[in-house]
C-alpha cells in the first residue's frame, strides 16, 4: 500500500508538472487565436451559437488566405459560465496557446473576472455575447481591454422602450423577464424608460431559467389588458411565452429582447409569433451590406439563417483577426492598440448600414438597434 | 438488600394495537445478577430496549440508582452508568477492537473535546491511559492480540467478547446483557458464564441478563423474572421458578399446543 | 371567480404533467430505493425520440408512441443494470451519485448529437381549443389531465390486480420477504425501471407538444418530480398523483396572487417542511425509516 | 494508512511549495483552484465521509462564505483578514441550520433536503437583490495590503501571492481536518456513521456529533468561499449552483470518502484532469458523467478506499486466517 500510494502520487505529481511542457508544444504552421465560451453548464446553448459565428469567421478568413500567410487556428476553452473556470481558461489560452486576443465570453460576470487577468497579460478580449453594461464599464476610459462591437444592454433596453412607446404607441406595458443578469438588466432599463416616456408599467414578473409553464402568469397579465408585453430573456423562453400567451387568449403587441427573432423562434412559436417585435443588433434582411453578405454566406454554409448570436460571434472574431493582421505580429498589446484606435474603418455585419468597429473610449460600439417584426412568418425590419 | 440499582414499574408498550409489555416491572439490586426470561414474543427485548432508553415506554417509571430516568434518552442513561450488549451483535464495524472500547470510555474522559481536537498534552495523556486500560481489559477477555485488528475480522465468538469488554470498560453500575450466549459454542458458553460472574465479583457490576439458554440462567442468576405476553408471571430464584407450573405452562404447554396446531 | 377557475385549471394542467413524470420516479424510489437523478433525462430522451419519429420519419402518432416506449424500455434496462444491479450492497447515496453521473452523460451525449437548440413537436391539435365555462385551454394542454388520469388509473389497476403488480408492491414492503414468497427480484427491478422510464418518456413526448425539449430540460423536471414524490409519500402512485396536482395548483396560485419569482421556491420549502414534520409524505401511510 | 497518508501529504506539500518556482501562471492558477476544491472536499468529507451525513449543499456554503465577504466588504468595508473569520463563522451557523434536519432524517431523505437547501440558497442569491446584488453579484476588493496594528506585513497582488495564501489556507484546513478526525470528536463521528443506535448506547451524544460535523463541514466551505471571492474579486450566484456541490461530491467519492487523503487527491485529480482533455474538451462533460458512473459501480469506496480494502484482505491472508481461529476454542 505504502509503495503503491507513493507511486500513485508520484505519477500524479509528474503528470501535473509535465503538463505545461506538453501544452506549450506550439504548432508552427498556424496562427492561433483564442475563444472562451460557455460550452457546458447553464449558458451552453447560447455559447454554442456564438461559437458557430466564431468558427464561420475563421473559415472565411482562412479562405481568404489566413493571416501572415498562415491559416488561423482556433484554441477554444469552455468557461462553464463560471468565473473561477473563466479565469483559469484565460490563463491557459494566453500562456499555453499564446493567443494574441480572446473572443469571449457570454456571461458578463465571467467577462469581468476574466478580463482583469487578460489585461494583466496584455491580451484584449472581444465580447462573445456579453451585453451587460458592467463588461465595458469595468474598462479604464481611453484604454479598454474588453471590446464589444455593439451597444450594451442599456442601449438595447432604451431602443426597445422607445419602440414600445413610439412605434407601437403603447401606454400600458407588462414586463416579463428571466432572473438572469441579461433579462434583469434589460427589464429594469425598459421599465425606467417607458415610465419616463409617460407609459405605465402594469406588472413586472420574473421567472427562473428552466421554468416551462407561464400560463397562470399570462392569464393574470391578460386581465390587466396591457397594450404591450415586454419579454427579457433568451429565445427559447420567449417562444414558449408567446405560444402560451396565445393559448390563454392574451393577444397584444409582444416585444422581446435582442436574440429572440430568429428562424428558430418562428418555428418554435408558430403562428403566435406573428407581429412579435424585437430591438435587435442583427437581421439577415439588413440594409447593412456586410451583414447581408454574411447572412447569405452563413445560410449557404449551415442551411439556416444567421441569428444575432451567430452574427456577434462572427463580428467579434473577424474584427480580432483583422486587428491582428493590421498589428503585423501576434502580440496582444499591439492588437489592443489597433482595436482601440485603428479599426474605425472596418465594417461589421451588425447594426445599420455603414456600421464600423469604431470603438468608443470604453470599448463599446454604439448604434441604434433595428426593430425587427415578424410578418407573415418572415422577419422584416420595421421602418428600414 | 439495599436500594435497588434499577427499578422498573408498571411499564406498558403498544405497537400498532398489539400490547408488547403490559404493566410489567422488575428490579435489580446492587451486585445482583437478575435473569429476564420468557418465551418468544413475551416482551423481553422490548423491555430491555425500554430500560436502556432505545425505545420510549408508553407509560411506567424507570429509576436508576435512585434517580428517575424515564425521560432520559439512551446516551444520557449510558452516562449515568448503564451499559448494554445487543441481541444482534453491534460493534463499530470499520474500527479496530481497541477503538471500539475507547469509544465506550469517552463518557468518562475528563478532558474536553476541544483539548482533544487541539492535541493538548493532558488530553493525549488521558487517551493514552484509556488505551492502556483497554489493552489490559482485552487481555482479560483473551483478546490482546487483536487490539489493532478491525473488529469485523474477528469471529462471532470473539466479537461477543469485544461487546462484553466494551461494556466493562465504561465502568457501569448496571450491565444489560441481551442474549449474550446466542450463537456461542458450548465451551464458549462456559467461558461466558465464568466471565460474567467475574464481572460482577471483580468489578461489582450489577447485571440484568436476558437469556434463552437455561443453563446460563441457572448458573448465574440470583433471581429470575419471567415474562409472558408482556406481564410478569413469576419471580424468584432460578431453581424455584423453573419448577413453577405457570412458567412450565407458559414455555412448554403453549409450545406444545402450538406444535399440535401446526 | 372565473379567473380563479382559470388559474386552477392551469395549475391542474401543470400538476398533471408533474404527476406523469413523478409516478415513474416514485415507483423506482419506493420499490427499489434508488434515487434516480437521470429520470429527467428519461423525459428528455422520450421527447427527442418522439419528435424524431414523428417529424423526421413522419410516423403517425401511435407508431411514434411505440418508438418512445421502445427507446424508454431500453433506457430503463440500461439504467437498472447501472443504478440497481450495479450498486447492490452499497449504501443508499451511491445511487444518487451514479444517477447524477448518468444524467450528466446523457445530457451531454444529446448536446453533442442533437445540438443545443430547443425542439418542439408540431401538431394540428395546437390550433384547437377547449372551453369549459370560463375556462379556456388549448387542446394539447387540455389533453394532459385526462391522459394523466388514464395512465395513473391503469398503473394503479395493474399494481392492484396483476401478479407483477403485486410483486412490485411486495418488493416495496420488504425485499427479503418478497423474495421468499417467490418474487423474482431481478425481474421486478427491470420491470420497475422500464415502466418508470416509459412513463417519463411518454410524458416527455406528450409535453413536447406543449413545452420545448432541449438537452438540459431534465434538470428542472427531475427536481419538480422529486418534490412531488416526497410530498406524496414515496412509492405511492396515488400519493404522487395527489401531490403533483397539489404542487401544480400551489405554483399556479403563487404565480397568480403572489409573484411569479417565488413559484419555484414554494415547492422546495414544502419539501423541507414535509420531510421534517411528516416524512411519510402528506398522502403516504407511516413508513418505517430504517 | 497514517504513515502512507503522511508520506503522500509530504510529497504533495513539496510539489505545491515548489510549484510557484517551476510553473507558469496558468498551471499555478489551476493548482490554486485545486487548493480551493481541496478545502471544499476535505470539509465535505468530515460530514459525509466520517460522520455519514450526506450533503449536496457544499456549493451553497461556498457561496455563503463568498457572499459574506462581499456583503461585509460593501457594507462594513472590512478586508480579507476580517472577512475570513466572519465568513467561516457565518457559514458555520448555516451549517448548524442544515444539521437540524439531519437529526431527523437519514440516507437519501437527508440528501434530498440538502439538494433543496442548495437550490433555495441559489434562488435566494438570485432574487434577494438588495442584499446580494441579484444576478450581477457583488464586487469584492482584492486582498491587497495586509497590516497588523498599522505595520505593513505583506501585500497580496499577483497570482503568485494569492497562490501562497491559498496554499497556506489549504494547509491549515487540512491540518485542522487531520486534528478533528484523529481526535475524540472524529472518532465519535465515525461511531455515528457506523451505528447511530450503538453510539447512543455507549453514551455518545449523537446530536452533538452530527451538528459539529455539519458545522465543521460548512465552515471549511465558508473559508474557501471567502478566499475565492477575494481572488476573483467578485461573487455571482451562477458560481454557486448545485453543479459545484455535485463536483465536490464527485471529488470526495472518486478519491474515497471516509479516507483522509482520498478527497484531497480526488480534488486535485478532478481539477487537473479536465485541463488535459485537449481535443476531447467537447466531450469533457460526457466523459465526466461516465467516469462518475463507472467509479461508483466499480469502486464505490473510491480510489484510496479500494487500495485500503485490498491491503486489508492481503493482511488477512498473510496472517494465516487468524480471525477464523478462536484461541479460546483451541484452549477449551
Amino acid at each position: 500500500m505504502t509503495n503503491f500510494s507513493r507511486r500513485t502520487v508520484l505519477a500524479m505529481t509528474g503528470a501535473a508538472l509535465a503538463t505545461p511542457s506538453l501544452l506549450r508544444a506550439q504548432s508552427g504552421g498556424t496562427v492561433k487565436i483564442g475563444a472562451m465560451l460557455p460550452l457546458s453548464g447553464p449558458a451552453s446553448i447560447e455559447g454554442h451559437q456564438v461559437l458557430k459565428g466564431v468558427e464561420f469567421a475563421i473559415k472565411q478568413a482562412n479562405a481568404a488566405g489566413g493571416v501572415f500567410g498562415k491559416p488561423v487556428e482556433l484554441a477554444i476553452e469552455d468557461d462553464e459560465a463560471n468565473s473561477t473556470r473563466g479565469v483559469t481558461a484565460v490563463r491557459k489560452l494566453i500562456e499555453s496557446e499564446n493567443v494574441p486576443f480572446i473572443v469571449g465570453t457570454y456571461p458578463t460576470a465571467v467577462v469581468v473576472a476574466a478580463n482583469k487577468v487578460s489585461k494583466e497579460y496584455g491580451v484584449p478580449m472581444l465580447s462573445g455575447g456579453s451585453t451587460g453594461a458592467a463588461g465595458t464599464e469595468a474598462n479604464t476610459p481611453g484604454d479598454p481591454w474588453f471590446f464589444r462591437c455593439w451597444p450594451d444592454s442599456n442601449g438595447q433596453g432604451h431602443d426597445t422602450a422607445m419602440a414600445i412607446v413610439n412605434t407601437f404607441g403603447a401606454k400600458k406595458v407588462a414586463i416579463i423577464h428571466d432572473s438572469s443578469n441579461y433579462g434583469t438588466t434589460l427589464a429594469a432599463q425598459v421599465t425606467r424608460i417607458v415610465s419616463d416616456a409617460g407609459g405605465e408599467i402594469v406588472s413586472n414578473d420574473s421567472f427562473n431559467v428552466g421554468e416551462a409553464d407561464f400560463s397562470t402568469m399570462l392569464t393574470r397579465i391578460r386581465t390587466l389588458k396591457p397594450d404591450a408585453v415586454y419579454i427579457g430573456g433568451w429565445a427559447g423562453d420567449g417562444a414558449t411565452i408567446v405560444r402560451q400567451a396565445a393559448g390563454v387568449g392574451l393577444r397584444t403587441q409582444f416585444v422581446g429582447s435582442g436574440s429572440m427573432v430568429s428562424d428558430d423562434f418562428i418555428k418554435l412559436a408558430g403562428p403566435a409569433s406573428e407581429g412579435f417585435a424585437v430591438a435587435t443588433l442583427y437581421e439577415p434582411s439588413t440594409p447593412n451590406e456586410k451583414g447581408k453578405a454574411f447572412g447569405e454566406a452563413f445560410e449557404a454554409e449551415y442551411g439556416h439563417s444567421a441569428g444575432t448570436l451567430n452574427a456577434l460571434g462572427y463580428d467579434s472574431t473577424s474584427i480580432g483577426i483583422e486587428a491582428l493582421r493590421r498589428a503585423g505580429e501576434s502580440d496582444g498589446r499591439k492588437v489592443q492598440e489597433v482595436l482601440n484606435n485603428g479599426m474605425a474603418d472596418f465594417p461589421i455585419a451588425m447594426g445599420p448600414a455603414g456600421t464600423t468597429a469604431d470603438y468608443n473610449e470604453i470599448g463599446s460600439v454604439d448604434f441604434k438597434n433595428f426593430i425587427a417584426v415578424i410578418k407573415d412568418g418572415k422577419r422584416t425590419l420595421s421602418g428600414a | 438488600m439495599s436500594d435497588p440499582i434499577l427499578s422498573v414499574e408498571g411499564v406498558v408498550k403498544r405497537f400498532a394495537g398489539v400490547t408488547a409489555v403490559d404493566g410489567a416491572g422488575l428490579s435489580v439490586g446492587a451486585g445482583e445478577i437478575v435473569g429476564l426470561i420468557g418465551p418468544n414474543g413475551s416482551g423481553k427485548s422490548t423491555m430491555v430496549n425500554m430500560v436502556t432508553g432505545e425505545m420510549p415506554a408508553d407509560s411506567g417509571t424507570f429509576r436508576f440508582d435512585g434517580r428517575d430516568i424515564t425521560a432520559l434518552p439512551a446516551w444520557r442513561r449510558a452516562r449515568l452508568g448503564m451499559a448494554r450488549s445487543f441481541q444482534m451483535l453491534r460493534l463499530f464495524g470499520s474500527l479496530s477492537v481497541e477503538d471500539n472500547l475507547l469509544l465506550a470510555r469517552h463518557i468518562s474522559m475528563k478532558r474536553s473535546m476541544w483539548e482533544s481536537v487541539l492535541g493538548a498534552r493532558p488530553a493525549r495523556e488521558e487517551e493514552e491511559a484509556v488505551r492502556a486500560r483497554a489493552r489490559e481489559l482485552l487481555g482479560w477477555f483473551d483478546l490482546a492480540p487483536f487490539a489493532d485488528r478491525k473488529v469485523t475480522a474477528l469471529s462471532i465468538g470473539q466479537q461477543r467478547m469485544v461487546e462484553l469488554a466494551r461494556g466493562v470498560i465504561a465502568d457501569p453500575r448496571l450491565f444489560v446483557l441481551d442474549e449474550p450466549a446466542a450463537g456461542l459454542s458450548p465451551p464458549n458458553v462456559d467461558r461466558l458464564i465464568a466471565l460474567i460472574r467475574r464481572m460482577r465479583d471483580e468489578f461489582g457490576i450489577s447485571i440484568l441478563l436476558v437469556e434463552h439458554d437455561m443453563r446460563v440462567v441457572r448458573d448465574l442468576c440470583d433471581r429470575v423474572v419471567v415474562l409472558d405476553s408482556g406481564t410478569k408471571i413469576a419471580e424468584g430464584p432460578p431453581a424455584a421458578v423453573t419448577q413453577d407450573p405457570v412458567v412450565v405452562e407458559a414455555y412448554i404447554g403453549r409450545g406444545w399446543k402450538r406444535r399440535a396446531q401446526a | 371567480m372565473d379567473l380563479f377557475l382559470q388559474y386552477l385549471a392551469n395549475g391542474v394542467v401543470v400538476g398533471s404533467s408533474y404527476v406523469l413524470v413523478a409516478v415513474g420516479l416514485t415507483l423506482i424510489f419506493g420499490i427499489l430505493h434508488v434515487v434516480n437523478f437521470a429520470h429527467g433525462e428519461f423525459y428528455m430522451l422520450g421527447g427527442y425520440a418522439g419528435i424524431t419519429a414523428s417529424t423526421a420519419f413522419g410516423l403517425p402518432l401511435p407508431a411514434s408512441l411505440a418508438v418512445v416506449a421502445a427507446v424508454s424500455c431500453l433506457l430503463g434496462l440500461g439504467a437498472e443494470a447501472l443504478l440497481h444491479r450495479g450498486l447492490k450492497n452499497q449504501d443508499q447515496t451511491s445511487s444518487i451519485i451514479a444517477s447524477f453521473g448518468l444524467a450528466v452523460a446523457l445530457q451531454n451525449a444529446v448536446m453533442v448529437t442533437m445540438g443545443p437548440q430547443p425542439e418542439l413537436m408540431h401538431t394540428e391539435l395546437a390550433y384547437k381549443a377547449i372551453e369549459l365555462g370560463p375556462v379556456f385551454l388549448p387542446a394539447p394542454r387540455a389533453l394532459i389531465p385526462p391522459a394523466m388520469l388514464i395512465i395513473v388509473g391503469a398503473l394503479f389497476a395493474a399494481l392492484r390486480w396483476t401478479w407483477t403488480g403485486r410483486s412490485l408492491r411486495a418488493m416495496a414492503q420488504h425485499e427479503t420477504v418478497a423474495r421468499l414468497c417467490g418474487v423474482k427480484v431481478r425481474r421486478v427491478a427491470v420491470i420497475t425501471f422500464m415502466l418508470g422510464a416509459t412513463l417519463a418518456g411518454v410524458a416527455g413526448f406528450m409535453m413536447s407538444a406543449v413545452y420545448m425539449v432541449h438537452p438540459l430540460v431534465g434538470n428542472m423536471i427531475v427536481l419538480k418530480a422529486f418534490i412531488v414524490v416526497i410530498i406524496g409519500g414515496m412509492g405511492s402512485p396515488l400519493g404522487a398523483a395527489a401531490a403533483g396536482l397539489l404542487l401544480g395548483v400551489i405554483e399556479s396560485m403563487t404565480s397568480a396572487y403572489l409573484t411569479n419569482g417565488l413559484r419555484d421556491v414554494v415547492g422546495f420549502l414544502l419539501v423541507i417542511a414535509v420531510l421534517l414534520f411528516r416524512p411519510q409524505g402528506l398522502f403516504g401511510r407511516s413508513l418505517e425509516r430504517s | 494508512m497514517t504513515r502512507a497518508a503522511l508520506i503522500t501529504l509530504a510529497i504533495l506539500a513539496v510539489g505545491f511549495v515548489a510549484a510557484p518556482f517551476l510553473l507558469g501562471g496558468y498551471e499555478l492558477n489551476v493548482l490554486m483552484v485545486a487548493l480551493l476544491y481541496v478545502i471544499l472536499a476535505v470539509g465535505l468529507n468530515l460530514a459525509t465521509g466520517y460522520c455519514g451525513q450526506f450533503s449536496f449543499a457544499q456549493g451553497a456554503f461556498y457561496g455563503i462564505g463568498g457572499y459574506t465577504a462581499g456583503i461585509l466588504s460593501r457594507d462594513v468595508g472590512t478586508g480579507f483578514w476580517m472577512n475570513l473569520p466572519a465568513g467561516i463563522v457565518v457559514t458555520g451557523l448555516f451549517g448548524l441550520a442544515l444539521g437540524l434536519p439531519a437529526l431527523r432524517l437519514k440516507g437519501h431523505f437527508l440528501a434530498i433536503v440538502t439538494i433543496a437547501v442548495q437550490t433555495l440558497v441559489y434562488l435566494g442569491l438570485v432574487q434577494w437583490n438588495s442584499l446580494t446584488g441579484g444576478q450581477n453579484g457583488l464586487a469584492v476588493p482584492p486582498i491587497g495590503e495586509t497590516t497588523l496594528f498599522g505595520v505593513r506585513l505583506f501585500e497580496v497582488t499577483s497570482l503568485r501571492d494569492l497562490y501562497w495564501v491559498a496554499l497556506v489556507m489549504a494547509a491549515v484546513f487540512v491540518f485542522i481536518a487531520w486534528r478533528l478526525v484523529h481526535s475524540r470528536l472524529g472518532r465519535e463521528w465515525v461511531a455515528v456513521r457506523e451505528d447511530e443506535t450503538l453510539a447512543g448506547a455507549v453514551g455518545l451524544n449523537t446530536t452533538f456529533a452530527k451538528l459539529t460535523a455539519f458545522v465543521a463541514s460548512a465552515a471549511f466551505a465558508g473559508g474557501a468561499g471567502v478566499l475565492n471571492a477575494h481572488a476573483m474579486q467578485g461573487v455571482t450566484p451562477d458560481d454557486f449552483q448545485i453543479w459545484i456541490s455535485c463536483m465536490v461530491v464527485a471529488m470526495m467519492v472518486v478519491g474515497g470518502r471516509g479516507t483522509f487523503m482520498g478527497p484531497i487527491l480526488g480534488a486535485i485529480a478532478l481539477t487537473i484532469l479536465p485541463e488535459l482533455t485537449g481535443e476531447l474538451a467537447r466531450y469533457k462533460m460526457l466523459i465526466f458523467g461516465v467516469l462518475l458512473v463507472v467509479c461508483v459501480t466499480v469502486a464505490p469506496e473510491g480510489a484510496l478506499g479500494r487500495i485500503r480494502k485490498a491491503r486489508e484482505s492481503r493482511d488477512q491472508a498473510a496472517s494465516g486466517r487468524a480471525p477464523a481461529k478462536d484461541p479460546s476454542e483451541a484452549s477449551a
